[in-house]
């Protein structure tokens, strides 16, 4: 289990990295593992991502929200060679990464999950795990003819998947095929199996839509204790709670760009985040007083919006 | 009715030259489309190239066996080598036409008046395996077998050769496909995007496969030509890759003896159908049927057959009921 | 390679052919069919069976041979694509035939020949036309009375050039039989001092041959020349359809082609004056009429003269030997071919032969005398001319007979 | 997944069941699974009410998507009983279920990717072609994004927009019962409150709702009554106010994340 | 030609004997041996303004034993000095380049038919129909069982034939590939099951309908019409309509009609159009019945404009799957447009190419055109992630 100082002190770290940065679009970073410039990616008519300037911060836990379709998947996209931007450059570690194939771009330490889920359906969900490793001697075709020479290595990488299944709660699937799935449980296997790589950068998209809170809850731990390996994560997530719970600084897209930058708490009360994103009740009432002056207060300003639409 | 014809010939198809034939075919694409997901559709043009990579080779430009072997090998590498840089990127069912069109093209070349002088037009090229049996040290000339059931001692010694490929492509096939090596293939035929965000370079993969795959396969085209004599643009056609395809279902996607026992099975339907019939038909007991008329209802019960073998096992012999079951959509 | 005489020919590179099981007669004749009952010849495939038909029934009539009647097992040689005609070979074998009539293609021939041969079973071709099989090496045991293609392209481009076409257009299927005839046409027409203006080789399976014709239009040749089987009624239309009919340009066929059954459905007049070359020196009517009795439903000949003579000279060669064996059958072959009594039917020459007469056989498809490759040396070729019903009639306009090998 | 460890929390067969008299819907002791051998239903019961909403909710892997499947005719009932007021629709096709009145959002591959937006709605209302139009308005004003992007092909959508396309496109009718299949999982939180409001404004007009949540505090809040699924089986059932307080379902299934 | 003189030598230039040609032109030498000769035409015994056709006055024939041999000196008008010698009659590049776009236009349709059908039934149940080819086929033998079997003229016989051939794709999916699918047979399996059917029907339509080629009874080998540049069949022209027709028709009913989109919607997700209330076992129904009464027209289209036989569908096979994956796969525009460039290639392209080698230039332009657009030309790329 984690050891609750440990994470507390690379939270502290972290914290104090951002802890007097401006609060504006694009601010540099003492320490940027990933630094972007002027990407753009437009579809026909509609531009899903321009994105000016932005770096993330090393070794710091960072969100990316927005509204959906801000682009935020197709910014992924981009950065991990999945898809060609239309314009821009950006740095990984110092090294150009724009133009690079999605393979180099993986082994080279920055791996992302997807949205929707990949699943390898007919290799089970160990051999989904196994494939994650990096450096596997066995994966060269002619040392695969020769397994005593990727026996030993296989049996630490099934012993590292193992721990990780463990810890996603999926031991008991092992050796079900990862098709057999059910939608959580591909999410799941989608962020382990990212893991597996060990990267640098590991960029979750949506990595807990569809996981029960009490398993994310769990899990969170777990990414804490990746930041305390030293490891940045960056993340897509729609879920306020474990956005405020984790994350150290985030990003906020609209409309293909990004309009602002903070720390959680501040971000929240940010008006045009607000606005653009969280809607007004974000913050869930817990009672059912509360929920019904909600409901009718949501109806009215709903009725409003209505109104105006039908007289312009 | 003449039984012990009708049985032995089974026998010797279930063995035979044919089996050996179509099964390294077959086990080629099932190295592409059942672990790698590659549907390649050309397959036919492998065993065409080392064929008359072989032939041509002897009887044209006059050299030694060995290098016509080495050409054969070296023109079915490079064949993957340029058929596979502009079609590995394409999804499966994109593929699948290209490459049947690339083996079309290759057919109708090595079929042209206008190439005649090189590869000998449609009647293709003959006589470059002789050294071939020249080198048996095992058997002297004989035959050899029990009762009706038996072989030459040229056919024992291709046979011989034959298994000893068959057998050594499934040993290869079997390491292989236990390998992290084998992983990442059926990683790609399940998800490339995902495989590609693992760091594996899917096109690297997908190369060695339709390499290695069409290597085995061309090792059939060798067998064709040298139990033949000869080699004929036609017998490379679409045909061919169809029924190896027919073949690895039969036995079973992914399996390493799959296509093996597939081809057995194949063939077995094939010549115990038709000279069951034919005997029928000539003993009278088909009264309506004429003689001529046995090769297209022979045809017609054999596709019958491969429907109902199918139908009632959908994963072919030794595939796994529950591998279908997920659906790969 | 080839020959009457076994043992000598057989090339050293071989060294298996020494081993051919010498087959002592089992005292029935027994001859195995490998002919096209599927694939793209399939068409093919029912006059030649009915060839051979004719022949055993006329055969067994006469009392059948070395005393007993002669037993047949018909196979299927498909096509080149798929492999059944080695499957059939197998079961022929398996069931001791003593001589195989097939295959039509020549291409499926030579992937069997060694097969058949290696195991001392003549293997004897209605159809094969291409040159490989006089050089082969077949152990002495490949026979053919396929229709000689040197002769009658000679003979067609002699007609061509005498018909005054200085512009010549030929239109050949592309296989062995096609560019073979076609090569000949081209250089009897080119060395008469006509010009032949465009040669295109089709893809017999091609989905549809009018480019194939446009480039013949682009030419406004004189003489058209098609040459092929049964997808000529496919060419003739779109000739008609680019407006190069028959009473603007002199048509030719050949043998492939020249057929009273396939055009009849087009508009009369459509192959009026069309020559078309047959080999054989009598009006194949009679023929025709009697075989119709074996299968009533025969739309085609093609191929069958050959093949009714191919099954009467192994009859005949196997009285001569007086064994059914094939290597036996193989030496006679020749003898009964040429040199001595004519005579034109089995009943005929089996009577002179056991009469202790040498005979010489004239078949349906020409005079079949074979030369020492086994194949046919001297030939006769019909010319005849369509009428207006599209179909051609009995009487030849003349018959060249000739040597094939020049 | 590990097991509710006090058993006893278990209430028997007949608690689920209590006041299911006059449901509308009901299950008995369904027992359902994909492969053969493999239940993953193993006697679920469930009924709702004429005008109820309830949630179901569980860990990842319960079967409670499997459940709605199963229900929807989608999955081959193995054995136990699926009535429709009172009509045995066990293992009946969905499309007569459609014209019964019965709706359904799944979870995955909720949308017809080559299908533009609009054909994706229409063949929401497939059955009523007649009421597109009208329909349309509606969910338009719901998801505005949705209308100014009627022409775009669903397969190029976001997650989230997918996911709006999808609830849209169950709206297009007006079902008698609905089955939700976590419909807020990838939206962000403004349209998940929107979800929950529509989903509660929905079922205040006379739908009856049976949704699968993960967010599954704000479901239990909305929702008339819950159930909770693990290993295919009713683990805990009550008012969703009940549920949401009670420690061991806290401890178990909600997390205490949402509380910090 | 009177009065030419001609000299006749051995190969080695042995005079052998002179003749003069008499009033018809000809003339006749009797030559003892066998061998190769050389005949030369004294071009001043020509009359003034005549020369031999391309200019070479001497042949050199083999003479065969017991054959005659025949020599020609085609003559032509002397052309006036400076004058350019008379057009041939022949057609200019630009008249062939026009014919043969016409004539890819017209196999392109009757591609584009079977196309049509084969993609309706891969985009709605995602089997690649290896026995489509044989529906074609199939077609062509049902009209020709009627037009010539029973007396019927052709256009109704077509018309029986389309209405039977879709009641057999209707039998066919509900005995059949119905049933498969509800026993859950993967697509692969079905794929490899459609080469056995593919096989079963290919063998018996040889046996009922026999190996050889046949004609319908009406409108064979009609003679052309000129149109500009093209000369065609007036029935040419009526197939080019009822195509386009039909492709259009069908091309708009799936994108407009409601059955048309449900359609579309079985292919992209069966599970989830069922959920939408729709029928997915009927719309796939429709969808066979569509398909193989498509198919049966493109087989009567063959047929009328070539002939009939049993292997007329599997010889065209390879094309419509070219065309159906240059267009896009699923889409029923894509398949249209796709087999019009197959077809126009496969003509064109024998402009530069030898016929014999039509085929490789229609399947290299798939291979480069794919090269570009791996997703056809009509097709959408996938969104990732
Ligand atoms: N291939 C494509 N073609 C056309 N439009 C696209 C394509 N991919 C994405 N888009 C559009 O670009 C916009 C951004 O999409 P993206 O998936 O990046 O959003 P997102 O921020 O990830 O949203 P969500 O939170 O819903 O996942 C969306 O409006 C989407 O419709
Ligand atoms: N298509 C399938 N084939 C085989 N097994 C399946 C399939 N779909 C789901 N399963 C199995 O059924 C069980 C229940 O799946 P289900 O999708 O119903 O879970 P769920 O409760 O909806 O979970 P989640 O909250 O993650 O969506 C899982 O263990 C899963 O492995
Ligand atoms: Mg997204
Ligand atoms: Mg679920």
């Amino acid at each position: 289990m984690r050891d609750d100082t440990m994470t507390a002190s690379a939270k502290a770290a972290a914290l104090a990295a951002f802890k007097d940065m401006a609060r504006e679009p694009g601010v540099p970073k003492p320490d940027p593992i990933l630094v972007v410039d002027k990407v753009v990616r437009r579809f026909g008519g509609l531009t899903a991502v321009d994105v000016d300037h932005v770096e993330v911060q090393r070794g710091s836990i960072t969100a990316l929200i927005g509204p959906n379709g801000a682009g935020k998947t197709t910014f992924f996209n981009q950065l991990t060679g999945f898809d060609t931007a239309d314009a821009g450059a950006w740095t990984f570690n110092g090294r150009a990464m724009n133009g690079v194939p999605a393979h180099r771009v993986a082994r080279s330490g920055m791996v992302r999950t997807f949205q929707l889920t990949k699943a390898l359906s007919r290799l089970t969900v160990m051999e989904n795990m196994r494939l994650g490793a990096q450096h596997q001697v066995g994966e060269s075709f002619w040392h695969a003819l020769l397994p005593p020479l990727w026996r030993k290595q296989e049996d630490e990488i099934t012993e590292r998947a193992e721990e990780l299944l463990a810890r996603f709660k999926l031991d008991a699937k092992r050796d079900d095929f990862a098709g057999s799935l059910s939608g959580g449980q591909r999410k799941l296997l989608e962020m382990a199996r990212a893991l597996m790589v060990r990267p640098e950068l590991v960029m979750l998209d949506e990595p807990m839509a569809g996981v029960n809170p009490a398993l994310t809850q769990s899990l969170l731990g777990h990414v804490k204790d990746l930041r305390q390996q030293g490891m940045t994560v960056l993340f897509v997530e729609h879920d306020m709670d474990m956005v405020r719970d984790i994350s150290d600084w985030v990003i906020v897209m609209a409309q293909g760009m990004v309009i602002a930058e903070g720390p959680p708490s501040t971000i929240m009360s940010d008006e045009r985040v607000i606005d653009a994103y969280l809607g007004a009740h974000h913050d869930a009432p817990l009672s059912e007083s509360e929920l019904e002056a909600q409901l009718h207060e949501a109806e009215a300003a709903l009725e409003a919006e209505i109104e105006e639409e039908t007289q312009k | 009715m003449d039984w012990l014809t009708i049985l032995s010939t089974t026998v010797h198809a279930a063995i035979g030259w044919e089996t050996v034939v179509y099964g390294l075919a077959a086990i080629g694409v099932n190295i592409h489309f059942g672990y790698t997901g590659l549907l390649n559709f050309g397959q036919a043009a492998f065993m065409a190239v080392a064929g008359y990579g072989l032939a041509v080779t002897v009887v044209v430009f006059n050299l030694p066996f060995v290098v016509g072997v080495l050409v054969g090998l070296a023109a079915a590498a490079l064949l993957a080598l340029l058929m596979g840089i502009p079609t590995l990127q394409l999804r499966a069912d994109y593929l699948a036409i290209v490459t049947i069109a690339a083996a079309e093209i290759i057919r109708l070349v090595f079929r042209s008046v206008y190439f005649k002088d090189i590869f000998g037009g449609s009647d293709g090229r003959r006589g470059f395996n002789g050294d071939f049996y020249a080198m048996n040290f095992l058997y002297d000339p004989g035959r050899y077998g029990i009762g009706p059931f038996g072989f030459d001692e040229r056919t024992m010694w291709l046979l011989t050769v034959g298994w000893a490929v068959v057998l050594l492509c499934c040993l290869v096939v079997f390491l292989l496909m236990r390998s992290p090596w084998g992983r990442v293939l059926k990683a790609i035929r399940e998800d490339e995007d995902a495989v590609r965000a693992l760091g594996k370079n899917v096109f690297a993969y997908k190369m060695q496969s339709l390499m290695l795959g069409g290597i085995i396969g061309c090792f059939g085209g060798f067998f064709y030509g040298l139990y033949n004599g000869s080699v004929q643009p036609d017998v490379f056609g679409t045909e061919m890759t169809f029924f190896a395809y027919t073949i690895v279902i039969l036995g079973g996607a992914a399996r390493v003896f799959g296509p093996v026992v597939g081809a057995m099975i194949f063939w077995v339907l094939f010549v115990f159908v038709g000279n069951l019939l034919a005997e029928l038909v000539a003993n009278g007991y088909i009264p309506f049927m004429t003689n001529i008329q046995v090769g297209p209802v022979r045809y017609a019960l054999v596709g019958l057959g491969f429907i109902l073998l199918l139908v009632a096992r959908p994963q072919g012999i030794f595939g796994d009921k529950r591998e279908i079951a997920i659906d790969a959509r | 390679g080839g020959g009457s005489n076994t043992a000598t020919q057989t090339s050293p590179s071989a060294p298996a052919s020494s081993a051919a099981p010498a087959t002592k007669g089992d005292g029935t004749l027994t001859l195995g069919t490998l002919l096209p009952q599927t694939g793209s010849l399939a068409f093919l495939g029912p006059p030649e069976f009915a060839g051979v038909d004719l022949a055993l029934k006329e055969i067994n009539e006469a009392g059948g041979v070395l005393g007993k009647p002669v037993a047949k097992i018909d196979t299927d040689s498909g096509d080149t694509t798929t492999n059944i005609a080695s499957q059939s070979v197998d079961k022929l074998l398996a069931q001791k035939a003593d001589a195989i009539i097939g295959a039509a293609s020549s291409s499926v021939s030579e992937s069997v020949i060694d097969k058949i041969t290696g195991a001392g079973v003549v293997h004897f071709s209605p159809a094969n036309t291409s040159d490989v099989f006089t050089t082969i090496n077949d152990r002495g045991l490949y026979f053919r009375t396929s229709p000689p293609d040197k002769l009658q392209g000679r003979v067609l481009g002699d007609l061509i050039v005498a018909d005054g076409n200085d512009t010549v257009a030929i239109l050949a299927m592309q296989d062995s039989y096609g560019t073979g005839l076609a090569d000949q046409v081209q250089k009897t027409v080119t060395d008469g001092g006509a010009e032949v203006v465009e040669r295109v080789d089709y893809d017999p399976k091609a989905a549809d041959f009018s480019a194939d014709v446009a480039k013949v239009k682009a030419k406004n040749p004189k003489g058209i020349v098609l040459i092929g089987f049964e997808e000529t009624s496919k060419v003739v239309q779109e000739l008609v359809k680019q407006g190069l009919p028959a009473d603007k340009h002199k048509w030719y066929m050949v043998d492939g082609n020249t057929s009273n059954t396939n055009y009849v459905k087009m508009p009369k007049g459509t192959l009026t004056g069309v020559k078309g070359t047959i080999p054989g020196a009598a009006a194949p009517e009679d023929f025709q009429k009697k075989l119709l009795e074996v299968n009533k439903d025969l739309e085609d000949f093609s191929y069958a003269p050959e093949s009714y003579d191919a099954a009467n000279l192994i009859a005949l060669a196997a009285e001569a030997a007086k064994s059914d064996a094939g290597t036996d059958i193989a030496t006679k072959l020749g003898e009964v071919s040429k040199g001595g009594e004519k005579c034109k039917s089995f009943k005929e020459c089996v009577d002179l032969l056991k009469a202790g007469k040498d005979i010489d056989y004239d078949g349906v498809s020409g005079p079949v005398e074979f030369n020492d490759a086994g194949d046919p040396a001297v030939a006769t070729i019909g010319i005849y001319q369509y009428g207006d019903d599209n179909k051609y009639p009995i009487k030849a306009l003349e018959y060249r007979t000739g040597n094939i090998a020049g | 997944m590990t097991v509710p460890e006090s058993q006893a929390a278990i209430t028997d067969r007949s608690a689920h069941l209590e006041g299911a008299e006059d449901a509308v819907l009901r299950c008995d002791e369904l027992i359902a699974g994909y492969l053969p051998g493999v239940n993953i239903l193993n006697g679920s019961d469930l009924y709702v009410k004429e005008g109820e909403l309830i949630g179901i909710i569980g860990p990842n892997g319960a079967g409670k998507s499997t459940l709605l499947k199963a229900i929807f005719g989608l999955v081959n009932i193995r054995s136990g009983t699926v009535l429709l007021k009172g009509e045995n629709i066990t293992n009946m096709k969905a499309h007569s279920l459609v014209s019964r009145g019965v709706g359904y959002v799944p979870q995955t591959n909720n949308v017809f990717p080559s299908l533009t937006i609009e054909e994706n709605l229409e063949m929401g209302a497939f059955q009523v072609p007649g009421k597109f139009k009208e329909r349309f308005e509606f969910v338009a004003e719901l998801f505005p994004a949705l209308k100014e992007r009627r022409k775009q092909r669903a397969g190029s959508l976001s997650g989230g927009e997918r996911q709006m396309v999808a609830m849209a496109r169950a709206l297009m009718t007006e079902p008698s019962v609905l089955l939700l299949d976590e419909p807020s999982a990838g939206l962000s939180p403004k349209l998940q409150d929107l979800v929950f409001i529509q989903a509660q404004q929905i079922n205040k007009a006379g739908v009856t709702i049976i949704m699968v949540e993960q967010n599954a505090r704000r479901c239990l809040q909305i929702c008339h009554r819950g159930y909770v699924l693990d290993q295919g089986r009713n683990a805990y059932t009550g008012t969703g106010q009940q549920l949401a307080n009670d420690p061991k379902v806290i401890e178990l299934y909600l997390g205490t994340l949402a509380k910090a | 030609m009177n009065g030419a003189k001609i000299a006749v030598t051995t190969e080695g230039g042995q005079p052998v004997k002179e003749a003069t040609t008499n009033a018809q032109g000809i003339w006749d030498v009797q030559v003892e041996q066998p061998g190769k000769y050389k005949v030369t035409l004294d071009v001043g015994s020509l009359p003034q303004n005549a020369e031999v056709r391309g200019g070479n006055n001497v042949r050199t024939p083999t003479v065969y034993e017991g054959n005659c041999s025949t020599v020609l000196f085609a003559l032509q008008p002397k052309a006036a000095p400076g004058q350019a010698p008379q057009s041939d009659g022949g057609t200019t590049f630009w008249q062939q380049a026009a014919q043969l776009t016409f004539e890819g236009v017209n196999l392109g349709l009757i591609i584009a038919l079977g196309a049509l059908g084969l993609s309706l039934i891969y985009g709605t149940t995602g089997l690649t129909n290896f026995a489509h080819g044989e529906l074609i086929t199939l077609g062509a033998v049902i009209a020709y069982a009627f037009n010539v079997g029973f007396g019927i003229q052709l256009i109704p016989a077509a018309i029986i034939a389309v209405i039977v051939a879709g009641a057999l794709g209707y039998g066919q999916d509900r005995l059949f590939w119905g049933q498969l699918r509800k026993r859950g047979t993967g697509t692969i399996a079905m794929m490899i099951i459609s080469i056995g059917v593919a096989i079963l029907l290919r063998n018996l339509l040889q046996f009922f309908f026999g190996p050889q080629t046949e004609n319908f009874n009406d409108y064979v080998t009609q003679p052309g019409i000129t149109v500009g540049p093209i000369t065609a069949a007036p029935k040419n022209f009526w197939a080019i309509g009822i195509e386009l027709t039909v492709l259009v028709i069908v091309g708009i009913a799936l994108m407009k009609t409601r059955t048309g989109k449900a359609a579309r919607a079985v292919a992209d997700n069966p599970a989830l159009a069922a959920s939408s209330g729709i029928n997915v076992d009927r719309v796939i129904r429709i969808i066979w019945t569509a398909g193989a009464a498509i198919a049966a027209l493109a087989g009567v289209m063959l047929g009328l404009s070539q002939s009939l036989k049993f292997t007329m569908g599997q010889d065209i096979l390879l094309l419509i799957f070219a065309g159906v994956t240059l267009g896009g796969l699923g889409t029923a525009f894509g398949a249209l447009v796709g087999s019009l460039v197959v077809g126009v290639f496969i003509q064109v392209s024998t402009l530069w190419v030898p016929p014999e080698l039509k085929s490789v230039g229609a399947l290299a332009v798939l291979i480069i055109v794919l090269l570009f657009r791996p997703q056809g030309i009509l097709g959408r790329r996938e969104r990732i992630g």
